[in-house]
C-alpha cells in the first residue's frame, strides 16, 4: 500500500458524514425502460428541442467507454439526465446545476450494443428531450 | 486498479472555470463476477458553495472522468469534489484554479 | 556529444553485423523460457522456417518445390468423405484458441481463422490477412478433389505454398482431422453460409 | 499470388453496406480523440510517482536518483531517448531494464522480487505499469531519439530487426506475418506495418498506454510478450536482450516522432 492510498483511506473515512447526505434516485436508475426512468425523474413525455447539444462520435470503438459531451442552450436549465434506451438500466446519469454552474457535461458510458441515447433536460420545470444514436463496434462492414 | 486516488485539474477558459475530474473506481455492474459496486453521487463545490450535485448509475464506464464547466471564476477560487459509492465508500479532491 | 567523441574514435570501424537466423535462434534460446505448453522446442526453426527466413518468404522454386513435396508427405489424408459439420465448423472458424500458454494443454483448439479470412457473410469482424472464402464451394465446387485441397491446405499450408503465412493447423497439432473435416464442411458443404448467395 | 489475394480483399470492402469507409475512419478517429481527452492515464501517472518516491527494498531509499540516461534523477526526456546503451551495465536497456537496474544498485532488490509481478490486470496494475506512466508523462513533447551510435546500440538494432522477420514457432510466425504488410487487419484491428517509418511513428510515440476496452494501463514489454503468446512461441523473458533489441529496432524506425504518451488506446 502506498502512502497516498493511505491517505485516500483517510480521506474516505473523513469525508463519510458529509457525502451521506446525497439523494440517489433508486426507482429511476432501476427502471428497465427510458420512458419508465423519465417518470420516476418527474421528466415524463419531454418535447424536442434542437438546444441540447449532444458531441459524440457516430462510432464507438469499444462499448465499454462511449464519450458523450452534452450541454444546454435552453434558459433555465437546471438539470439533465442521459439516458441510453438499449442499456438494461437506460439512466446513466442525472446532473443538477446549481446557481454557478453552466449546464454542461462531459462523460464516458458503457453500452450494451448500438443505441439512441438521449439527453433530457429540464428547463423552468419543464422537460425537453434530444436524441443521438451512437454505433458500438468497429464500423467497415460493423454494424 | 479498484477504488483509488483522484485528480483533478481546474482552469479558466473562454471567461468559465473548466474542472476535469478522474476518479479510479471499478464500477462494476451487477452481471459482473465482482457484483455491484459503482459511484452514486458526486458534488462538485466552488469556495465551499455545492454548484453540481450527480447522481450516476452502473452504466458510468470504469475509472470514471468528468468534465463540468462554472460560469466566471478566478484563479485561486478553491474546487472540491466528492463521491459516494454504493458500499458507503467515499473520496474527495480539492485545488485551487490555474 | 562530448561523451560519444572518445569512444567514436576508438570503436568506430566495429559495425554491428546482420544477424543470421541461427544467431537469433541462440538469442532466442537464451531470451525465451517454456511456459505452460509452449515449450522451447518451437524456437528451433525447422527447414521450412529457415528457407523462409532466409529468403525472406522467396525460396529459390527448384528448392520450394522439393519442399513442399516433403510437406505434402506430412498430411495422413483420411479414408472417405472430408466433409464434417459446418455448424461445427464455424465454431472452429471463431475460436482463437490453442498452443498458447494460457491455454490448457490438451483442450481443444480452434483455427482463428476469422482473424485472417472472410467467411460466413453474417460474421462482419474477420481480417483481411488471407483471402476472403466467401462462397469459396459455390465458386469450387464440393468434389473429393475440392474436399481434399482444402483439407491438405488447412492440415498443412506449407505443402502448396512454401512460405504461406497460415500456419499448419493438423500438423502444428491445433486441430484434430475431425476438427479439419468440420471446416472442410464449413467451406464446401452447400448447406453451408459460406455457399448461400 | 499477392495481388490476388489484395483483389480479393478489396472485393470484400466493396460488398461492405452503407457506411463509407472514409466516414468510417473520421468517426473513429473522432472517437479516439475523444476517448484520449477522458482518459483516466493520469491517475497512472500519479500513482507512479508516489512508486517513484517511496522508499523500497533492503536499503530503504527510492528510485529518485535513478539514471535514466539524462543523469541520475532527470526524467525529463528520458524515455523518449530510450533505449540506450549504459555504461555501468555495459547493455542496452529499454525503460523496464533500467527501472530493474536501479531497483537492484539502489534499492536492493532481487531480479526474482521485483520482477514476480511485472504484469498487472484491471484491479491491481503493476508496480512497472505505474513507474512506466509516470517516466513516459516526462517525456511529452520531446522527440523520440533511440541510440544508434555505440555499436552495442546498432548490434540490438541489427538484432531486432532480424527478430522481427524471424519465423520460428508452433505457428511459423514472425512479427512482419502480422506487421509486414499494408492494409490488413486481425479481425477488425487494423495492423501497422513496423518496420516502416510512417507506421512505426505514431504506434511507438504513444506507448506505454491505458486500453480502454480492458481499463489496463500496459507496457512495451507487454505488448512483445503478448504478441508472442499469440505467435505461439515460449515467454520472451522480461527485459531480456531480445525484447530490447525488438524495442531498439522500432523506436529506431519511429526516431523523431515527438512522443505523445501514454497513451489512450481501443
Amino acid at each position: 500500500m502506498t502512502r497516498r492510498s493511505l491517505l485516500v483511506l483517510l480521506g474516505v473515512l473523513l469525508a463519510k458524514p458529509l457525502a451521506a447526505l446525497a439523494a440517489w434516485n433508486e426507482t429511476a436508475f432501476g427502471a428497465k425502460s427510458a420512458a419508465d426512468a423519465l417518470k420516476s425523474l418527474g421528466a415524463a413525455s419531454p418535447a424536442p428541442s434542437t438546444d441540447i447539444v449532444i458531441e459524440a462520435p457516430q462510432i464507438a470503438e469499444n462499448g465499454a467507454v462511449v464519450p458523450i459531451e452534452v450541454s444546454s442552450n435552453i434558459p433555465g436549465t437546471t438539470s439533465l439526465a442521459v439516458l441510453i434506451e438499449k442499456n438494461p438500466f437506460p439512466l446513466a446519469g442525472r446532473f443538477e446545476f446549481k446557481e454557478g454552474a453552466l449546464p454542461f457535461v462531459k462523460l464516458n458510458v458503457k453500452m450494451g450494443e448500438s443505441s439512441d441515447v438521449h439527453v433530457v433536460v429540464v428547463a423552468g420545470g419543464k422537460p425537453y428531450v434530444a436524441t443521438r444514436e451512437i454505433k458500438v463496434t468497429i464500423g467497415g462492414c460493423g454494424g | 486498479m479498484a477504488v483509488g486516488p483522484m485528480k483533478m485539474r481546474a482552469t479558466i477558459a473562454g471567461g468559465n472555470t473548466d474542472v476535469r475530474v478522474l476518479m479510479v473506481h471499478p464500477m462494476t455492474t451487477a452481471q459482473m463476477k465482482e457484483g455491484l459496486h459503482h459511484i452514486k453521487n458526486v458534488v462538485v463545490k466552488q469556495n465551499g458553495r455545492t454548484v453540481v450535485e450527480a447522481e450516476i448509475g452502473q452504466a458510468i464506464s470504469r475509472n470514471p472522468v468528468f468534465f463540468f464547466r462554472l460560469k466566471g471564476g478566478a484563479k485561486g477560487d478553491k474546487i472540491e469534489v466528492s463521491w459516494l459509492d454504493n458500499k458507503g465508500e467515499t473520496n474527495k479532491v480539492d485545488g485551487v484554479v490555474a | 556529444m562530448k561523451r560519444i567523441v572518445p569512444w567514436l574514435l576508438t570503436v568506430w570501424p566495429i559495425l554491428a553485423m546482420p544477424q543470421t537466423p541461427s544467431d537469433v535462434q541462440k538469442v532466442m534460446q537464451r531470451d525465451f523460457h517454456a511456459r505452460g505448453q509452449a515449450t522451447m522446442d518451437r524456437v528451433v526453426q525447422d527447414g521450412v522456417q529457415r528457407v523462409c527466413t532466409e529468403s525472406n518468404d522467396q525460396p529459390p522454386s527448384e528448392l520450394a518445390r522439393r519442399l513442399e513435396a516433403d510437406q505434402m508427405k506430412t498430411i495422413p489424408f483420411p479414408a472417405g468423405s472430408l466433409m464434417g459439420d459446418w455448424k461445427n465448423g464455424e465454431r472452429i472458424a471463431q475460436s482463437g484458441r490453442g498452443l498458447q500458454w494460457t491455454d490448457p494443454a490438451g483442450a481443444a483448439g480452434g483455427g482463428s481463422c476469422y482473424n485472417c479470412h472472410r467467411i460466413s457473410p453474417q460474421e462482419s469482424s474477420h481480417g483481411t490477412l488471407g483471402p476472403s472464402l466467401l462462397g469459396f464451394g459455390w465458386m469450387r465446387g464440393s468434389g473429393p478433389e475440392m474436399q481434399r485441397y482444402v483439407y491438405g491446405k488447412i492440415y498443412n499450408a506449407k505443402a502448396y505454398n512454401l512460405c504461406s503465412q497460415m500456419p499448419r493447423l493438423g500438423y502444428s497439432g491445433t486441430l484434430t482431422p475431425e476438427q479439419i473435416k468440420d471446416l472442410v464442411a464449413l467451406l464446401l458443404d452447400p448447406a453451408s453460409p459460406v455457399n448461400k448467395q | 499470388m499477392k495481388r490476388f489475394v489484395a483483389g480479393l480483399a478489396s472485393l470484400g470492402w466493396a460488398l461492405c453496406p452503407s457506411v463509407s469507409a472514409q466516414d468510417t475512419k473520421k468517426e473513429i478517429q473522432k472517437y479516439q480523440q475523444m476517448i484520449a481527452e477522458g482518459s483516466p492515464v493520469e491517475l497512472f501517472e500519479l500513482e507512479g510517482e508516489a512508486l517513484w518516491k517511496k522508499p523500497q527494498g533492503p536499503n530503504k531509499v527510492s528510485l529518485e536518483k535513478c539514471d535514466l540516461g539524462q543523469g541520475p534523477g532527470v526524467l525529463k526526456g528520458a524515455y523518449a531517448r530510450l533505449p540506450r546503451y549504459f555504461r555501468d551495465a555495459d547493455r542496452v536497456m529499454d525503460l523496464e531494464a533500467r527501472l530493474l537496474h536501479c531497483m537492484a544498485t539502489l534499492q536492493g532488490r532481487s531480479r526474482d522480487e521485483a520482477t514476480k509481478r511485472v504484469f498487472g490486470n484491471e484491479n491491481q496494475p503493476s508496480e512497472m505499469e505505474y513507474l512506466s506512466a509516470y517516466v513516459a508523462s516526462h517525456s511529452r513533447g520531446v522527440r523520440l531519439a533511440a541510440g544508434t551510435a555505440h555499436p552495442k546500440e546498432k548490434e540490438s538494432y541489427e538484432l531486432g530487426r532480424a527478430l522481427f522477420f524471424h519465423r520460428a514457432g508452433a505457428w511459423d510466425m514472425s512479427c512482419a506475418s502480422c506487421h509486414g504488410e499494408a492494409d490488413k487487419r486481425i479481425r477488425m484491428q487494423d495492423l501497422p506495418v513496423l518496420y516502416k517509418r510512417e507506421f512505426a511513428r505514431p504506434i511507438m510515440a504513444t506507448w506505454p498506454a491505458y486500453r480502454v476496452s480492458n481499463s489496463q494501463f500496459k507496457t512495451m514489454q507487454w505488448r512483445i510478450n503478448d504478441c508472442y503468446r499469440q505467435m505461439r512461441y515460449p515467454e520472451p523473458i522480461f527485459a531480456s536482450d531480445a525484447t530490447i533489441a525488438l524495442t531498439t529496432f522500432l523506436t529506431v524506425t519511429a526516431a523523431g516522432e515527438p512522443y505523445r504518451g501514454p497513451g489512450t488506446k481501443r
